[in-house]
């Protein structure tokens, strides 16, 4: 152990705040800073923006277009896109389905989807959730049934993010209905332009609809559809999930966001003559967060510098960072709101639905609108990805044995 | 001194959550959501015809006598059955200040249109700089020939979309005194700003743009206008924690059934532990929060106005944070779900965070009553 | 409900206050107001004097010595006493085990007991938690055998209160050893200079030993020393639990002393030349808490006042007061032994088993020693008398049937 | 920047924990508490001799070079096994003040005996009005005609007890100017009062009355004994703060298989997921808390002095938060044993009370901390 400084990584992170300062747009950029979800198009078009640079994947192996960065420069690269407010990439595409084809799938699978992602050409979304499954995913029932070379596909699904935007659904179904839970479970990739797909836009608290229900009415999916065995879906979903949680868990990037604009805002916003960022109770719990997003961002570092060892929590540190994460998240947001004032409260449309809105000015100041969607959002951080009281669950049978 | 509600108490709270139970259903909120109905002219002429805009105002004033613990019974009703309508800042608010106001004329008037329903009435005191200080803001009025102009803006005005009068704070531009005018809401000069809060009730800005007021609708100036509306401000404080309270209430009554109808793991979700422990929590908040608002009526009854004004903060500080709290848990127990419309539980959540921001937040209401608590301690 | 002023209650009150000035020795409120425990000697002592006024059993009917006050006025003479620094009495008698007597006790029992009490004679301490039988109270083994006109115990208690203050020992015993846990279990007084008997001190954490364990090696105790029938003690037990969570559960009065001595404690030290109650953050840290106290005395006052009803938590609220009072003990006692600084460090003996050392000087300032031991002693509070997890069991089950 | 251990580093710290865990046995503790026992010199001394005193100190001042990090190996693995020998304060933090004095002989003598155990060191800077901060003092230096005369009383001086020598702080009489001395432990018109600490570890007050020192044994002066003893603090600060870290792992050892082991209602205390969730929440303190003291250590190789005193403070005020609300709970799961001396875990908690009270407590570095944040800030 030891912290000197490295130059190597100082060079690299100069580098990627150069490339952002030339290539992300200015109003990509403002939309990205404030709390509206990136909608379809920035997700897309900043993709493609990164797959001119060859940076579009970064965790990628080289044969599939990643840049062989090191954890530690996809580290700096995620924390710098995201302090300059680059949208947020397609999760479903690039974190999750990516490696997961390029692990599990066929050679055509990967030369016929990959590039798509790569490129920011298709949008996927994930089908996993259902209605009597959340986190208790094994539970799930949406069935596929061979019938020649297709299987049909009856149920629903929920949760999925960003449905809406979909163009691509990748999806467990159960294939063996007479199998244990886990068992049965197969991985398919599914055109959410078949016949028989109905998506269902959710209304969320706040007003917006990132959220889908998809339902499946005899679903005709191409057998070379399926990824990897019949019946094996689980094992690659663990791959999938544990992706999930140790590169999105904490979402530290997100949380240093987070400060950097409450101290934005609480410079500017006033108590009569006095900014918010003078009144000694604010600032010590603005204090208090702080330190406690570097001891996350600490923790992040660790497991990217030396993987999963007793001293950084084990194989239980992706829920830990998961749990942790997503509750300082919501404290931060929740603060968010409080100092815009009065505009905490008002109700702002989703430009991201209707960017015919973008152009009206909004009443309030320009980093009011979005932050209320950031908070309701927030609040289902600690629902999703396997609810907090699971992860404590797991922490402690992992840890302890209990 | 007497802790249980009287028997008219009782009364008054029965009507009210049988009425607020029958009217506001949550099919029928969805569908007024849905066509962004915020508030229902013929629905508010019931509530005014149920009595209850007049019952924490004086006889002597045209109400009919009783006290703000009224108000915070059917509040109470009220937000437990999420009702759009803003009884506390549309009805209590302003009937505080007209009442107020014994010998302004107009004011008399309002108050009556005000109790029988007929008008509707918003209070627009508030400015980004305000955060719960009815001083702090820079609306100006400037005398005219006969009268007065006033310029600035104002927000968070619960009611301003539909107000037929509007109470409005301005500074004189000369001597810098505090003025309270009663305004026409359709008067020129006014413009609208922004839809509706987030828990889709009525709230938005007001831009007033050299309105002009005539001398006989200045209610108030200087000193007296202040304690006026500090005074309301504190009745309605308490009476907006009341409907915290059955926020919390309602969000701990939907939550209950709901985990034990719902089964994960092959269980019910209240057989786990940590979910029972969770809503224990929150039925402690309930009772505390109860209470809480208890110690503010106190104060309301027996403080003069610096530690009236100092409880009255300390209670909403109090009764917000564990409210929100509360009603966050409501929808983590509910999971998915919880974050969408279709359940009623984030309503809850949603008006925690209105009511949090309406009159002052959490941290500035804390603030007040830590200065007021060290402010009583002896020298050392 | 309504929040007149009620002269009665001030006039009484103010009665109190004129005793409590002409009849607390100065010296004995000292030690009071300080964190100390209040010792054997000063219980008592206190105890006589409130008999002669008939003031030392508040809450007896008034054929066994009470002053036939209403709950309210109990509420506030207990308020005044705390507040005054008066000695905390022999909870085990005066209000734990004399209920128990003049309820489900002979004739003989009566005259026996409870002058002694009720005159400070005799200090009772209660024998009820086992090694194996803590908040699961009813798996206790201590047994009890019939032989003639005596039963012989032999078994062992733990965390007995001032054991080693005790003059005569409430404790539960095993009559029947095969009935099932609750059944079967006897109520017998016990007097603790029987032969057989060893009370042996427990090291407490900051010093001193105000807890014990308790042996018993075949103490022969006589039949008549059995309270109401054999076999019925847990229904006596259950009487005695709702009297201890009820009338101390919250421990309100205490709360407000907490209170009272950290304003005066932080208006004295100094960080450099500024008084701690002059820091922001801290006197919101105070701010909140003493506003959570006051909401916890309504909820008491709302108790006394009319008993459980629906809206202040029905069966439920000893449950809620036990627990939100006692965490809120452990707030205040870590802020006062925070706020004295470096003293808030260092160990001071126990006066009350050393009362020696009361005339010797402890470095640091007066309010200093005791602050450390009242901590500890909180510490226990979320543990004894049914951990607050229990508590929050009951809860969860009284008030929604999970 | 590499933050896995290396080698060497590995090496160290299971060395440390090897010897502390045999040495420090649990019931020699006790025995040692029962007949009060603060400092065994036999053992300082073996201490001293497997170089952990000099191991933080660079080779040029006579030390093994290496750094803080390998400090705080050695006091995580001592607070572990509850260590009552005081390594941080009377070990790290002396010969960090020792070793900044180069030019002063009577300091590189006494570094020399430091690293090698043969004499006992402490620092008397605190006093009640300090909080952490070591230029708030009221002691006063007198100029003599041969050196100088100090008068005032030094709290919460730990090895205060035993020490041989003494470095003290005081302020000089005529210009206001701070003076760091190292006086003598037995000179005449010093006196002891106090006896020990909560956690039985060594710390009283020491009261000097006229205590004659030369000019020779003043080793500072001004801002630059002041930037010595800063530096040296917070240095220290991290140690403890890494003892901590050694603290609440103990406490979570300690406590898992208790619950396991205990039963209630006939089952295992640890099938209980109250119980189980608030394990998961220690473990995930003691991830953070050791992730803390990693940012402080970053911050010791890399920031300018008050960046690095305002992050050392906010890692303090977090790792004392988080560590007594983990210890705490070691407790609260041992049921009442927890809080007698016959279980350990009790000893975890008084030890973090301890180093909270050590060096500036919980609210005095999260102002610091947060002092330095705003500044950061550039106006609006």
């Amino acid at each position: 152990m030891n912290f000197e400084p490295d130059y190597v990584d100082t060079q690299f992170r100069e580098e990627v705040r150069a490339f952002l300062k030339a290539k992300l747009p200015a109003e990509m950029a403002a939309r990205g800073r404030s709390g509206f979800l990136t909608g379809r198009d920035d997700a897309l078009a900043w993709q493609k923006i990164l797959a001119e640079k060859g940076w579009s994947v970064p965790h990628w192996p080289a044969e599939f277009g990643g840049p062989s960065w090191t954890a530690r420069q996809r580290y700096i690269f995620d924390e710098e896109c995201y302090l300059a407010g680059a949208p947020v990439t397609n999760i479903g595409g690039v974190g999750l389905v990516g490696p997961v084809i390029f692990t599990f799938g066929t050679a055509e699978q990967k030369a016929r989807f990959l590039p798509g992602i790569r490129n920011g050409d298709t949008f996927w979304v994930q089908g996993f959730s259902e209605p009597g499954a959340g986190s208790d995913l094994a539970s799930l029932r949406t069935s596929a049934v061979r019938d020649g070379d297709h299987y049909v596909v009856n149920g629903q699904k929920i949760w999925t993010s960003f449905g809406i935007f979909g163009d691509w659904n990748f999806l467990l179904v159960r294939t063996d209905p007479d199998a244990k839970k886990q068992a049965g479970i197969s991985f398919l990739l599914l055109d959410i332009k078949s016949p028989g797909v109905t998506v269902r836009p959710l209304d969320s608290l706040e007003g917006s609809h990132h959220l889908a229900e998809v339902f499946y009415d005899n679903v005709r999916v191409p057998v070379e559809n399926l990824v990897g065995e019949e019946n094996k879906g689980w094992s690659y979903t663990k791959f999938l999930l544990f992706n999930e949680r140790a590169f999105y868990g904490a979402e530290a990037p997100a949380l240093k966001r987070y400060l950097q604009k409450i101290k934005h805002i609480a410079s500017i916003e006033r108590a009569g003559s006095e900014p918010l960022i003078k009144r000694p109770t604010f600032a010590a719990r603005l204090a208090e967060m702080e330190i406690e997003v570097a001891a996350i961002d600490m923790t992040v570092s660790r497991v990217i510098a030396h993987g999963l060892d007793p001293r950084n929590g084990g194989d239980a540190v992706g829920s830990i960072l998961k749990a942790r994460g997503t509750e300082l998240a919501q404290r931060l947001t929740d603060m968010l709101v409080e100092i815009v004032g009065d505009y905490g409260a008002y109700h702002y449309p989703d430009t991201n639905e209707e960017p015919d809105l973008r152009n009206d000015p909004f009443t309030g100041p320009d980093y009011a609108p979005g932050l209320m969607a950031e908070l309701v959002y927030r609040r289902a951080a600690s629902i999703y990805g396997g609810a907090n009281e699971v992860q404590r669950n797991i922490v402690a049978k992992t840890l302890f044995g209990f | 001194m007497e802790l249980q509600l009287s028997d008219e108490q009782k009364l008054i709270l029965e009507s009210a959550e049988r009425f607020a139970s029958e009217k506001y259903t949550f099919a029928d909120r969805r569908s007024r959501v849905t066509r962004g109905e915020t508030f229902n002219r013929d629905t508010w002429r019931q509530l005014a015809d149920l009595g209850w805009f007049g019952i924490g105002v004086p006889e002597e004033a045209g109400g009919f006598g009783a006290s703000t613990i009224e108000n915070t019974l059917i509040a109470e009703a009220l937000a437990k059955a999420q009702a759009l309508e803003p009884y506390t800042m549309c009805a209590v608010l302003p009937a505080r200040i007209l009442a107020a106001c014994p010998e302004v004329e107009c004011a008399q008037a309002a108050l009556a249109a005000l109790i029988a329903g007929e008008q509707v009435f918003a209070l627009a005191y508030s400015e980004t700089i305000s955060r719960g200080d009815p001083a702090a803001i820079t609306t100006r009025a400037s005398k005219t020939a006969d009268g007065w102009a006033i310029s600035g803006r104002k927000t968070l005005v619960v009611g301003g979309d539909v107000a037929d009068q509007v109470l409005v704070t301005a500074l004189d531009a000369e001597t810098s005194a505090l003025h309270l005018f009663l305004v026409d809401g359709s008067a020129k000069g006014i413009s609208r700003e922004g839809d509706k809060l987030v828990d889709w009730t009525s709230g938005l800005d007001l831009v007033f743009d050299g309105v002009q007021v005539t001398e006989g609708e200045r209610l108030a100036s200087g000193d007296d206008a202040l304690a006026i509306i500090r005074a309301a401000l504190d009745d309605a404080a308490v009476v907006l924690c009341a409907e915290a309270v059955g926020a919390i209430e309602g969000a701990i009554e939907v939550t209950a059934p709901y985990i034990k109808e719902r089964h994960q793991y092959g269980v019910s979700l209240s057989s786990f532990q940590v979910l029972q422990h969770r809503m224990a929590d929150m039925a402690m908040e309930l009772v505390l929060a109860r209470s809480a608002v208890m110690c503010a009526l106190h104060a309301l009854s027996n403080a003069e106005p610096v530690e009236r004004s100092a409880r009255v903060a300390g209670c909403k500080a109090y009764v917000t944070r564990i409210g929100k709290w509360a009603t966050s848990q409501g929808i983590q127990l509910h999971g998915g779900y919880g974050i969408t419309e279709e359940y009623s539980v984030g309503q809850y959540y949603k008006r925690l965070l209105v009511i949090d921001a309406l009159l002052g937040r959490q941290d500035f209401q804390l603030g007040r009553y830590t200065e007021w608590m060290t402010a009583q301690l002896p020298a050392a």
